[in-house]
């Protein structure tokens, strides 16, 4: 199987750990990801601040690269490119007018439609049975918190994906690994997102209750499928435990890193070894 | 506060975010992350825009807080768009070049983003904490906020997270004409 | 077309809505054109293509029918059954080769005398620009 | 030929200042069968009228048409008026030369003109007016009550004690409804049981009021006066008429863990119970779910043994029990929306944030009831459900679901601000050292003495209220999180608290949709019965000789809901009080020879008003089928005369010869 790939700014960037994991473990998978051809910045939360017109204008030029790609269907693994994209498309479809004038300013067609998934749903279209079968290192040693933050599933309108308030995707990919998984509270609760460098202080408060609730959960792990949740919760933890005087030590994983363990595919294939909490 | 409605802006606001439908229940105070935070909760924003009263809720700094978290929206009984609205004041008070104080740094921040990526296609990292850095030192003179970081990017580097030369988008010049199409004023 | 040509516009209306508005109408001296002339009816569910049709053979104009607004019939679906049958009729008298602009359907309810003025209005003013109907006759002969 | 009386009135100035009345006069003496043609000042006065009989008995007329004001205004009084002097009330005509003339041209000519073309229409009309007589339908004098709750008990006895029999429906095993079940009521504090049994326990004795319960409504037919409404009563599998209730049979019972519903699963009850110990009828149901005997087909059988009366029945079947009324009063109540997950109506989604269902310790307002309750499962000592200690900090929550476009309703309950008062103070009395939060977005305290009951469970009981909803709970160390806001500080809240009782908001009991459908009563969208006026006629349906009181129509507290049930008693008993009814003979009939049985009509008939017939010779050889109305259930609204392909109905009154005659009169 073959599917469009988004990799947006971040993918390529700092969280380049996260397409690692990502390729590698759908690779091992059967699937393959072809990228859109030059495809640009979805605008994520600068663009909605500062316009409203080029917040649509960017993911669409995106869609429309994607269309004219031929791809059906097409992977975002970030959430906010993938709710940016979503957003476009909804937008779009529902204002013909709107449609026309955006595909001017971008400068290519808006009508054929593309479904955009984020990772879990691209494990459900795999099959999680099929994922269970491939499965050669069953990860009992793993009691995760699966966080799904923001953007996953909300604005619910929007996502159309899981249960907005208690949702159980994630949950369901770790239980064919042979992993445990832990009820907490803050599985929905926002990490700050890209507020990292504007606001840190923010991100640091809301960072460390989140790493506080899945420790005293009992989750040895936090397992986000966001590159900003990352970057928050594993490149930040230091901060975090130096702002709040404590010890978190808590490996913050991607989903696709722990599939790929559970294939069998190495620390390093997966990228695991660059996170900033990382215990060889 | 005199109680003249000279001030009566609500033709700016899209109807789409449904603010008429607000009856004040403060369900978005209640689930925002950042309320705390905010010189005005969610509710007292929402309800300056049901009046009007631009000038007042733009020189709030409460949106500037806000992280885009869609929890309001999402929980809101009368299906009013909170976050929306947000993102509304956001570009209003950027595009009046009007923010609040205390939301410098997020607004420079946003704005060094976009021109980043209007000229790169592809956010580049590297620069924009460069720029931004520099920008806002420019502004308030923060020696320690101007270093803050600093100790991250060599680790960054180790771990192969930052690169030297980002990629850059082929076709840049459509980036330069849709940017042109959709902005009024200039970043 | 001559200055003096008087429409003659005949209005079916309901005996629980439109009729009521059109006494509230009355009962608050809003003034109209005196070319409506009204039949009242327990229910626009009464009505059919033959009444219609009726209506310009007595050499009415143009015809009117108005009921109450959807959901609050007296008789709980009997205007809705109406709409539904207009849709019907319509394409029949579209096929025959009525004129449809002066066939007009409304809803106005009790409350809305302000209402019944303003369509009462336009509607004579409408057939007045439109003149009589003299083609009605013709396409009689055409189709016998 | 028609002897026509043509009286056109003045109304003093209101129609002379325009209209010519003197020129209608002469222009309408002219037209044939017009034997008399006068004007008068005032014709609805007593000279008026007297000129009026006057003239029918001068002229011999036999048809009367007065040129006045809106028949709305004064039809009735020309008709009885035109009866009294020997003519057919349904031979007099109006034609509106006030309101929808004199009244709105100001030209005189014009105005005059068009009068004349008014009453002209008239006379074309009454010319076909036939002579009609009212219809009249026998009454069967007795009552239906839909429902056991405290409105359908009240409306019961009001209807039995004037001096007719009843019928009462109940669904449930007891009647009492869901009044039974609470602690005290606001805003005077009364024990719910202590003010409601004796009332169950009238029921249960009255001699005109025959109960069924345990029982649905399974199909209605007839019509008003005269229905026949067949009852389901469900097993029950104790033979009630020999069951003494001595209680051996639920004490004995080896299945005793089965979720109670009366205490709304805060209890339990054994597989055969009475719901409550006072229940009326004191008679237990086998639960066949939870049943060994029933489930398996032997064994146990504790009950059956213990039973002196030898009244357990294990081969017990439903029966269908068929009852002849002449009125039915509607009272099947509420049910709270389901605040969870699992929603029945797909445009609601519930609460995944509130966690009900999920955390134990987070319930509804009735189930609060239950644990304040002297007779509920803790004894009226407040437990809370997860580990039974005494909560220190207890969270009300207003308005879940109610108000809520998204999620819920969009309409305000309305009890729920008074009995969450009720419950803050019901607490503070119970647990001197806890608070009582309680979380509102407006107090909705219109009622006598609710506005001083709500402001004592503030001022005197110390109920700390934040104005602002609630987003989230959560479970965290055995304390509840709640996460809201005070809109009035402007700042979120968090309350760590013990237990959390959502006042849910009140939605229509099941299968009432299914029930309306059967008694041909309309329902809004959430399901609540339509009234057929809403101001003044609140207790009557569309469907005549069906009311409707208590919750079923809209949230009602209880004061309300009685009130109501005496209302629509009292419209059942002007009814019942004759012996026959009288309706308007303007209805439609069919002309059976001309019918081609297309039924057409019988589908369309928003009154079921018509029926499919067989014609026979009188010595009852089949001829043909047709459609047949009932003129006691018909409302003359002629959707079936537009809709008859073969022209076989029409309408008494406005029958299409009438109203070709009236196109006629135009030219």
């Amino acid at each position: 199987m073959e599917i469009g790939y988004y990799p947006g700014c971040a993918l390529h960037g700092s969280s380049n750990d996260y397409e690692t994991s990502v390729r590698a473990c759908l690779a091992a998978l059967g699937v393959g990801l072809r990228e859109i051809d030059d495809w640009i910045c979805c605008g994520a939360t600068a663009a909605h601040s500062i316009n409203h017109k080029l917040s649509i204008a960017l993911p669409a030029r995106n869609l429309a690269l994607a269309a004219r790609d031929g791809f059906g269907e097409l992977l975002a693994p970030c959430p906010m490119c993938s709710m940016e994209l979503l957003k476009a498309e909804q937008s779009l479809r529902a204002d013909p007018e709107l449609r026309k004038d955006i595909a001017q300013i971008v400068e290519l067609g808006l009508d054929r439609k593309t479904a955009v998934l984020n990772l879990i749903q691209v494990f459900q279209k795999i099959g999680l049975d099929q994922i269970k079968d491939a499965v050669k290192r069953p990860l009992d040693h793993i009691t995760a918190a699966c966080y799904y933050g923001c953007l996953l599933t909300r604005p619910p309108e929007t996502l159309r994906f899981d249960d907005c308030e208690r949702p159980s995707t994630m949950e369901a990919v770790l239980a064919e690994l042979g992993a445990k998984t832990v009820a907490w509270n803050y599985k929905t609760e926002c990490c700050g997102a890209g507020l990292t460098m504007a606001n840190e202080a923010t991100v640091l408060e809301l960072s460390h209750k989140i790493l506080m609730n899945a420790a005293s959960h009992g989750a040895n792990c936090v397992v986000v499928a966001c590159p900003m949740c990352h970057v928050n919760l594993d490149m930040k933890q230091r901060d975090i435990e130096r702002r709040y005087s404590v010890r978190h030590g808590i490996t913050i994983y991607y989903l696709s890193d722990l599939v790929g363990m559970a294939l069998g595919l190495s620390d390093a294939a997966l990228g695991i070894d660059r996170h900033f909490v990382y215990r060889g | 506060m005199s109680l003249q409605l000279a001030e009566d802006r609500r033709d700016l606001i899209p109807p789409g975010l449904n603010l008429a439908g607000c009856y004040q229940c403060g369900k978005c105070t209640a689930g925002c992350p950042v309320a705390s935070r905010m010189d005005r909760t969610p509710n007292q924003v929402v309800r300056l825009l049901q009046l009007g009263r631009m000038e007042k809720a733009i020189s709030s700094g409460a949106f500037w807080e806000c992280v885009s978290c869609q929890t309001c929206t999402t929980r809101c009984p009368k299906s009013v768009d909170c976050a929306g609205a947000m993102d509304f004041l956001r570009q209003l008070s950027v595009e009046r070049a009007a923010s609040a104080p205390s939301a410098h740094r997020t607004v420079l921040f946003q704005k060094t983003f976009l021109r980043n990526i209007r000229r790169n296609g592809r956010l580049d990292e590297l620069e924009l904490v460069r720029t931004f850095k520099t920008a806002t030192f420019l502004k308030d003179l923060d020696i320690p906020f101007l270093f803050k970081d600093a100790s991250l990017a060599p680790r960054m580097m180790r771990r192969g997270k930052l690169k030297l030369r980002a990629e850059q988008a082929r076709d840049r010049g459509v980036l330069d004409r849709i940017f042109e199409r959709c902005l009024e004023a200039k970043l | 077309m001559s200055e003096a040509f008087e429409p003659k516009i005949v209005a079916y209306v309901c005996n629980w809505c439109t009729y009521l508005g059109a006494d509230l109408a009355g009962t608050n001296r809003l003034e109209y054109p005196p070319n409506v002339r009204v039949l009242r009816l327990p229910c626009t569910g009464r009505i059919d293509f033959n009444l219609i049709v009726k209506a310009f053979e007595a050499g009415a104009d143009a015809v009117l029918v108005s009921g109450c607004h959807p959901a609050d019939c007296h008789y709980t679906s009997g205007n809705y059954h109406a709409r539904r049958r207009w849709i019907v009729f319509r394409r029949l008298l579209e096929t025959l080769g009525f004129e449809m602009e002066r066939i007009h359907f409304t809803w106005i309810s009790a409350a809305e005398g302000k209402k019944w003025q303003q369509v009462v209005t336009e509607i004579t003013e409408k057939t007045r620009r439109l003149g009589p109907y003299t083609a009605y006759r013709d396409l009689c002969e055409a189709h016998q | 030929m028609a002897r026509i009386g043509v009286f056109t009135c003045w109304c003093g100035e209101n129609i002379a200042r325009t209209v010519d009345v003197d020129q209608v006069s002469a222009a309408i003496a002219k037209l044939p069968g017009v034997r008399a043609s006068v004007n008068y000042k005032y014709m609805c006065s007593d000279p008026g009228q007297a000129l009026v009989r006057e003239k029918i008995a001068a002229e011999q007329l036999d048809a009367v048409v007065v040129a006045s004001c809106s028949p709305h205004m004064h039809l009735r009084t020309f008709r009885k008026t035109a009866e009294a002097a020997g003519v057919n009330a349904y031979r007099v005509e109006m034609a509106n030369i006030r309101e929808q003339c004199s009244w709105v041209h100001h030209d005189r000519a014009a105005a005059t003109a068009k009068a004349v073309d008014l009453v002209r229409i008239a006379v074309a009309k009454v010319r076909w007016d036939e002579a009609l007589e009212p219809i009249r339908v026998p009454v069967t004098r007795k009552a239906l009550v839909i429902g056991g709750g405290v409105a359908g008990i009240q409306a019961a006895l009001d209807i039995a004690d004037a001096g007719y029999q009843v019928a009462l429906v109940e669904r449930e095993p007891s009647i009492g409804g869901k009044m039974a079940g609470l602690s005290e009521t606001f805003p005077t504090l009364d024990c719910s049981q202590c003010i409601l049994t004796p009332r169950m326990v009238d029921v249960g004795q009255h001699p005109r009021i025959r109960l069924h319960s345990y029982s649905e409504v399974e199909s209605v037919s007839g019509f008003v006066g005269n229905f026949t409404v067949t009852i389901r009563q469900k097993a029950r599998y104790v033979d009630t008429a020999k069951c003494t209730g001595c209680g051996e049979c639920w004490n004995s019972c080896p299945i005793k863990k089965i979720p109670s519903e009366f205490d709304y699963r805060l209890g339990f009850r054994p597989a055969i119970y009475i719901p409550f110990p006072q229940a009326v009828p004191a008679r237990p149901v086998i639960d066949k779910e939870n049943c060994t005997r029933l489930k398996k087909g032997k064994g146990c059988g504790f009950c059956e043994k213990k039973c002196q009366a030898g009244a357990i029945r294990f081969d017990d079947q439903d029966k269908l029990v068929t009852e002849e009324v002449g009125a039915i009063v509607v009272a099947t109540g509420f049910k709270l929306y389901s605040i969870g997950k699992q929603q029945e109506n797909e445009s609601r989604s519930g609460y995944g944030e509130y966690g009900y269902g999920e955390y134990k310790d987070v319930i509804d307002g009735l189930q609060f009831e239950r644990l304040v309750s002297a007779s509920g499962p803790t004894g009226g000592r407040i437990a809370r459900p997860s580990d039974g200690r005494e909560p220190k900090n207890v969270v009300f929550i207003s308005c879940v679901g109610s108000r809520d476009n998204a999620k819920g309703v969009p309409y305000c309950s309305k009890i729920c601000c008074m009995y969450t008062a009720k419950h803050a103070m019901l607490y503070k009395h119970k647990v001197h050292d806890g608070q009582a939060h309680v979380f509102y977005m407006d107090v909705r305290a219109g009622g006598k003495n609710y506005e001083e009951f709500v402001r004592r469970a503030i001022e005197q009981d110390g109920a700390r209220y934040y104005r602002g909803r609630v987003s989230r709970i959560y479970e965290e160390n055995g304390k509840l999180i709640v996460r809201g806001a005070d809109t009035l500080a402007g700042e979120p809240v968090t309350i760590e608290a013990d237990l959390v009782v959502l006042a849910a908001a009140i939605t229509p009991a099941a299968g009432v949709r299914d029930l309306a459908r059967k008694l041909n009563v309309g329902y809004d969208e959430y399901g609540f019965l339509l009234e057929s006026h809403p101001k003044l006629r609140p207790v009557e349906t569309a469907s005549a000789g069906v009311f409707i009181c208590g919750a079923c129509q809209g949230p009602k507290d209880i004061p309300e809901s009685v009130a109501q049930a005496s209302a629509a008693a009292s419209k059942a008993l002007i009814m019942l009080s004759r012996d026959e009814m009288t309706r308007e003979p303007e209805v439609a009939r069919i002309d059976e020879k001309n019918c081609a049985a297309c039924f057409a009509c019988v589908r369309t008939c928003p009154y079921h008003a018509i029926e499919r017939g067989e014609v026979l010779t009188p010595r009852g050889v089949f001829v043909k089928h047709t459609a047949r109305v009932n003129p006691g259930l018909c409302m003359g609204c002629g959707t079936c005369v537009s809709i008859c392909p073969s022209k076989s109905a029409d309408l008494a009154g406005f029958s299409e010869q009438q109203i070709y005659a009236e196109l006629e009169a135009l030219v």
